[in-house]
């Protein structure tokens, strides 16, 4: 039990890592990939089905599907200088992130809330989370339904062409102030 | 029910033949390997029967030289595609290039393993067994195009993209058109989803107004999410070479090959199982033959449907093929799901029957009268032409 | 058969829908249309016949059973809306009399309208103008009652002007529409007074209803407006209604004008449907009136504005000259002597009227349809004449319905109705002038409907000497068509036979409106005052008739070329003045209108004389005002207000270097702030 | 003993890759990439939560899951749509020149 979480957990952190790291965008998505699919393999290790199949079809099959058409339509611009990494600070936020994750820790290593033990068997039951959405959370899921019609519209109404500006996605330069080469 | 029994039986006997440590991955191989063989050689005799099929839509014999009547035939391709060279491009990256058919092979067979075959014949008992499998199936796109990508080859590239879009784009009604049979069912779980077609022909989900419906709009877009002809833009020949496999060979093309037919074959027993009563005898008199033999003969069925309709309809054109899916199949599909609320909210019956078929055809027509009049066919929008054209 | 009352409002209702029909859904045949609108008002009227068989009467006299149907309409708050439909004798009856007569006169309108290019439309109008008016016969409530009273309104705008290209017809549908509204004004008053005295506009409701003894003695109690009870003053308030609606003196001026629109149109408002409305609103709150001790006053004053009519319009019909003019203020009269009746009398009275005067006045506005159709759209008395030959069956049934309106002894109905107002009239405890009044109304009647049958069908015909006949074309006067003749027909029959329903021998009528035993009183013609008032009205009318026959008998006078012998008899311009209907139109031109004229000259004046000059006083002392904020914008405001804000703008130069622009440098502040309280947290030993 | 502790630290090591993936990279997809990485340990949280909680027919852990998948869905769609825009305006999905409001 023990062991297999530790696989799938070094798996999805190390992907995690390479998706921030590498070079190459198409890598990056790739281990993307990876890491949803460790993180679904997590709740399937937590014996959550349901959200582990949600999880591998929304981000596997959706999202990433999603980031890599977003990252073939925006190739081809200028590129600034080769370097991915923020020049300026990345040293600074280097030093953030792991601050961060050392506060984390103590946190999560300090509280008595992770000291309890897991109940012994614990099953999640389709029926039972179909009944708490339609009825305790009946009024966030329309919420959320509403939420998802408008990203829809917008998501469409953004990346529709402009067909007024002169900046078609073949023009040669932007009309727009502020030369990003400063 | 004995012929599942024994099966049954038999397997927990070998089972204990093991070493206690192993038994679970035993028992897993025992579930799996009849499977996998089974479907195996189905694929084998399908590739013949379809070859043999188009040959005589096409007025012609089809494969007739290897052994009596070209039995053989697929004894030779696999010979031949085994022993062909395994091509790799030079600029290609060599570990997507080799993963991206096995992972598409991956995900083509895990479809199968919630397919209940017969009764308490499952490979895996999910309760949401249905959302695992287009999970799974959501996973296929990414193979494709780690396949496209991975080749270093424009054809491949866009032959790939053509693929997602289209998957993404036809995933939508077929997943709501499933929903309505699994709101009827009142479960995800596909062994109580055939449990609750039990009875005869005449239970099956596909008399029903949405059920029929629902069956057309989920063969439709099955065809679409295969790549099957007419819907097989991303491998058209005439425009892409062969798509994201331009640049496989040998036994990897073989394997993408087998991949695609897994997929169909995968894709044809869950329609078996969602609206043609799955496992279930269609009288109840014939109950004594297996269930597995059922569900095989229902799935050959549509396979042999979709090969006729490979022989008999031309190609569609891209623009085409995604205004079908957003403007079609969505509102119809979402349109079903509102007859299956009527029907079950009228608890079924005659009355529940004539409101749903005048609902379902009532927005059949107007909406296609409505697409039809609104949009006449249009010439191919070519937007980059225009556009430089517009700059000069 | 109780349950009637549930599905009662599709007496209306069916003629509504015809209406809307024929309005949404213009590709009706003509044919068609007509049929729709007759095939409803025959529904709308088998139902109300079923409808009267199911009123039940009372043997208990002063006591009406009525059936009564109320519901919530809406909610408002935690009140909520409730209306109803009702079924008593008083409605009952005219449910059937105006069902029958607007299905003859739709009937009769096929003949009349058949070139009329709008002829759907028409029927559309006709349809809601009669389903109005059921409705209001219906309704229970009097703001439902209100309701349809203005949609009457509105379709009698639109049927008067229906000819709205000739500019007569379009000002005289203003005319009738701007007049009732102002009747309808007082009607509006009252009904609101009524809510806030009663809290109720249901009329019966089980005793909670505004005309039921609870609300009565409450409202009877107050006081109202003039030394009158509340009952009084807001009986008074909603006979300015009935008085709009009904034509009574002085608002009576649209009456006349409204002839402008089709005859058939004539025939319904004055027969069945509009001016029938103010005597039945009327009749149907007659308990305000009749409460004891409560509402005499409004009594007196209906009973006087009703003799007073009676007679204005009999003596203004003596000196037209147009058919239907003629007509109208026999109406005028006529309406008169019902509110006479119900002031005197009671509901029985002037309902027993109203229903005889329906049916002959119908009869007569008809016959004189066929006559102007028959003429070819002429309506001009004195070009007429001779017709007796050439239209046979119109003279003989316009010659019934005339002798009904004169009320020729023993035979007619309007013999028996009129005798009951004049019975009335002179029981009446006020004056005897009403009763005088009448008399000499009732003589006039038969004089002035003598001198129309004279002109029109004796004689000889002068149609050859209208200016527009010539020799090749001459305008050969015939008679109408069976769709036109078979309304005439049954209603000639019923214009005679409707009087026996209400005789004193056998008075069914009244029995059937207030309740009582019912038996034959064989003696009653010779009790009493009875037998010398029935002779003494009888020789009034023979005298008339005779004296009408001898000054316009064709023997002795050509209406084209002598003078009017009425004309001769009286002094000097008596005739003009009565031929210009006491010239009460001139004198609404120059006291309202030219009020309102003088009113906007003032206005005019004020502006061009007043306020212009003043206006450069109001520039210059703004420009003073002006010159004072100047400076002390300039000197005190401006000063301290731009040096703080150059204080502002320095500071804030240096803080918005803090804005970057960039997300990520943001993101990493509020990371480091995140580290920051957490460190706090744990360091204060958070758990 | 299986105690919260492992699951808590790979969702905080998940949410620090992803925090400062997102304050270092170069390019906007990959930040949106970052944000659904913190979105995705959070859901860990909460997963391991609801696992370790003792009632027994308690979904809120589960559901609030859902919610946030789909929310981050959402959030997807329109930030790449976002991106497209921004990079047909600007040839580049470099944060770093929407500067535009610098102070």
């Amino acid at each position: 039990m023990n062991l297999v979480f530790a696989i799938i957990a070094l798996i999805t952190l190390a992907s995690a890592i390479a998706a921030m790291c590498l070079r190459n965008l198409v890598h990056c998505v790739l281990c993307l990939t990876v890491t949803f699919t460790g993180i679904a393999m997590t709740y399937l290790q937590l014996s959550a089905q349901f959200v582990g199949f949600s999880q591998i079809m929304v981000y596997v099959g959706a999202v990433s599907v999603l980031v890599i058409f977003a990252l073939l339509m925006t190739r081809g611009g200028n590129e600034l200088n080769l370097r991915d990494w923020n020049p300026r600070h990345w040293l600074i936020g280097l030093g953030t992130g792991l601050l961060t994750f050392g506060v984390m820790a103590t946190g999560i290593f300090k509280s008595s809330l992770t000291r309890s033990a897991a109940p012994d068997s614990k099953t999640e039951s389709v029926k039972t989370i179909g009944e708490s959405l339609l009825n305790e959370y009946v009024l966030p899921l329309e919420a959320l339904a509403l939420l998802l019609t408008v990203a829809l519209i917008g998501a469409a109404l953004l990346a529709m062409p402009e067909r007024k500006t002169a900046s078609s996605p073949h023009s040669d330069r932007p009309q727009t102030k502020g030369d990003p080469t400063n | 029910m004995w012929f599942e029994d024994l099966l049954i039986s038999l397997k927990q006997q070998i089972v204990m033949i093991a070493p206690e440590h192993f038994r679970p991955v035993f028992s897993a191989m025992l579930s799996t390997i009849p499977i996998l063989s089974a479907f195996g050689g189905l694929f084998a005799v399908i590739t013949l029967v379809e070859r043999k099929m188009l040959g005589r839509i096409q007025n012609r014999y089809g494969p007739n030289r290897v052994g009596p009547g070209g039995i053989f035939q697929p004894i030779a391709d696999g010979i031949k595609m085994l022993t062909k060279e395994d091509i790799i491009p030079f600029s290609a990256n060599q570990f997507l290039h080799l993963i991206a058919p096995l992972l598409l092979l991956v995900t083509a067979m895990l479809g199968l393993a919630v397919i209940p075959f017969g009764h308490k014949l499952v490979a895996v008992e999910f309760e949401a067994g249905i959302l695992f499998f287009f999970a799974i199936g959501g996973a296929a796109e990414l193979a494709v195009f780690i396949a496209g990508w991975a080749s270093r080859n424009k054809y491949a590239l866009l032959g790939s993209l053509r693929a997602i879009a289209q998957m993404i784009s036809y995933e939508i009604p077929l997943v709501l058109s499933s929903v309505a049979v699994l709101m009827a069912a009142g479960s995800l779980s596909l062994p109580e989803v055939v449990e609750a077609q039990a009875g005869g022909i005449q239970s099956w989900y596909i008399w029903t107004p949405w059920g029929f419906l629902g069956c057309i709009l989920f063969l439709i877009a099955t065809l679409a999410e295969v790549n099957r002809s007419p819907f097989d833009i991303p491998e058209a020949e005439s425009e892409l070479i062969a798509g994201h496999m331009t640049e496989y060979s040998g036994f990897k093309y073989a394997i993408f090959f087998l991949a695609e037919f897994v997929a169909m074959f995968a894709m044809c027993a869950l329609t078996a199982t969602l609206f043609l009563g799955g496992f279930h005898a269609p009288l109840p008199i014939l109950d004594f033959i297996p269930g597995p033999f059922w569900l095989f003969a229902k799935l050959i069925l549509l396979v042999l449907l979709f090969i006729w309709i490979r022989g008999t309809m031309p190609r569609l054109r891209a623009d085409q093929l995604m205004e079908f899916a957003w403007k079609f199949m969505l509102p119809m599909s979402v349109m079903n799901l509102v007859t299956t609320g009527v029907w079950i909210s009228l608890g079924g019956g005659v009355f529940a029957w004539v409101v749903g078929a005048v609902m379902n055809a009532g927005a059949y027509f107007g909406w296609s009268r409505l697409l039809s009049q609104s949009s006449r066919v249009k010439p191919r929008v070519y937007r980059y032409a225009e556009e430089t054209k517009a700059n000069v | 058969m109780n349950d009637l009352i549930s599905y009662i409002w599709l007496i209306p209702g069916l003629p509504i829908l015809a209406a809307l029909a024929l309005t949404f859904w213009p590709v009706a045949k003509r044919k068609g249309a007509a049929w729709l609108a007759i095939s409803a008002m025959a529904l709308s009227f088998v139902i109300s016949l079923f409808a009267f068989g199911a009123v039940p009467r009372s043997a208990e006299e002063g006591v009406v059973t009525r059936l009564i149907h109320n519901f919530t309409w809406f909610d408002v708050g935690t009140s909520s809306m409730r209306i109803g439909w009702i079924l008593d004798p008083l409605n009952v009856v005219m449910l059937v009399m105006v069902t029958f007569v607007s299905l003859l006169v739709f009937i009769y309108s096929m003949g009349y309208m058949e070139k009329d290019p709008r002829f759907v439309r028409f029927y559309a109008f006709l349809s809601l103008f009669a389903g109005a008016m059921l409705g209001l016969l219906i309704a229970n409530h009097l703001l439902v009652l209100f309701m349809c009273w203005e949609v009457v309104g509105l379709a009698s705008y639109l049927l008067i002007g229906f000819w709205f290209q000739k500019p007569s017809a379009a000002a005289a549908c203003k005319k009738a529409f701007i007049t009732t509204r102002i009747g309808d004004l007082g009607l509006f008053i009252g009904m609101v007074w009524l809510y806030g005295e009663a809290g109720t506009l249901l009329f019966y409701d089980a005793g909670q209803g505004c005309l039921e003894s609870s609300s009565l003695r409450l409202i009877a109690s107050l006081p109202g407006m003039a030394g009158m009870t509340a009952a009084a003053t807001i009986g008074c308030l909603l006979f300015f209604g009935a008085m709009g609606k009904s034509g009574q003196f002085p608002l009576h001026v649209w009456l006349p004008d409204a002839m402008e629109g089709p005859t058939p149109v004539s025939a319904l408002i004055h027969a069945a449907t509009m001016v029938a409305a103010g005597v039945f609103l009327m009749a149907r709150v007659h308990p305000l009136l009749t409460y004891p001790d409560a509402g005499t006053q409004a009594l007196s004053f209906i009973t006087w504005v009703g003799a007073i009519t009676a007679l204005i319009g009999a003596l203004a019909a003596c000196a037209q000259t147009d058919l239907k003019r003629i007509l109208a203020f026999s109406t005028i009269s006529q309406l008169g002597y019902m509110m006479l009746g119900l002031g005197t009398g009671g509901v029985a009275v002037a309902m027993f009227h109203l229903i005889t005067h329906a049916f002959f006045k119908a009869l007569l506005f008809l016959g004189a349809g066929s006559v102007i159709h028959g003429c070819h759209d002429e309506q001009d008395i004195r070009y007429m004449g001779g017709l007796r030959k050439i239209m046979p069956v119109t003279f003989a049934t316009y010659g019934v319905g005339m002798l009904a309106l004169a009320g020729f002894p023993l035979v007619t109905s309007g013999f028996w109705s009129k005798d009951e107002i004049l019975h009335a009239a002179a029981h009446w405890h006020g004056h005897p002038a009403p009763f005088i009044m009448a008399l000499v109304g009732a003589f006039l009647t038969a004089f002035y409907m003598t001198r129309q049958m004279c002109h029109v069908f004796f004689g000889k015909n002068r149609l050859q000497e209208r200016e527009n006949a010539s020799e090749e074309h001459p305008v050969v006067p015939h008679e109408s068509p069976a769709s036109m003749l078979m309304p005439l027909r049954i209603l000639a029959g019923l214009a005679i036979v409707a009087g026996f329903m209400g005789t004193p021998l056998f008075p069914w009528f009244q029995s059937f409106l207030e309740g009582g035993t019912l038996e034959w009183h064989g003696t009653a013609l010779f009790h009493g005052s009875t037998l010398g008032l029935l002779i003494g009205s009888s020789a009034l009318v023979l005298g008339g008739l005779i004296v009408g026959w001898w000054f316009y008998s064709s023997l002795v006078f050509d209406p084209l070329r002598d003078k009017d012998p009425l004309d001769e008899k009286l002094p000097a311009g008596w005739f003009a003045t009565l031929r210009a209907k006491f010239y009460l139109d001139e004198f609404y031109e120059s006291t309202v209108l030219e009020g309102a004229r003088l009113l906007a000259m003032g206005a005019a004046w004020l502006e061009r004389h007043v306020m212009i000059p003043m206006m450069p006083l109001f520039a210059f002392g703004t420009r003073i005002m002006s010159w004072i904020t100047r400076f002390w914008d300039e000197w005190v405001i401006n000063a301290s207000f731009d040096r703080s804000c150059k204080g502002i703008q320095n500071q804030s130069e240096r803080v918005s270097t803090a804005h970057t622009g960039n997300i990520q440098f943001y993101l990493q502040i509020v990371a480091l702030g995140f580290v920051l309280l957490a460190i706090i947290w744990i360091w204060g030993g958070g758990q | 003993m299986d105690t919260l502790i492992p699951y808590l630290l790979l969702s905080a090591g998940l949410f620090c890759v992803g925090l400062t993936g997102v304050m270092l990279r170069r390019n906007a997809i990959l930040i949106l990439a970052g944000v659904e990485l913190m979105l995705n340990a959070a859901n860990i949280n909460f997963v391991a939560f609801w696992r370790f909680h003792p009632g027994a027919d308690d979904m809120s852990g589960l559901v609030m899951v859902l919610f946030t998948i789909a929310i981050a869905a959402a959030e997807a769609a329109v930030g790449l749509a976002l991106v497209i825009s921004i990079f047909r305006h600007y040839r580049s999905t470099d944060p770093e020149i929407l500067e535009d409001l610098k102070g």
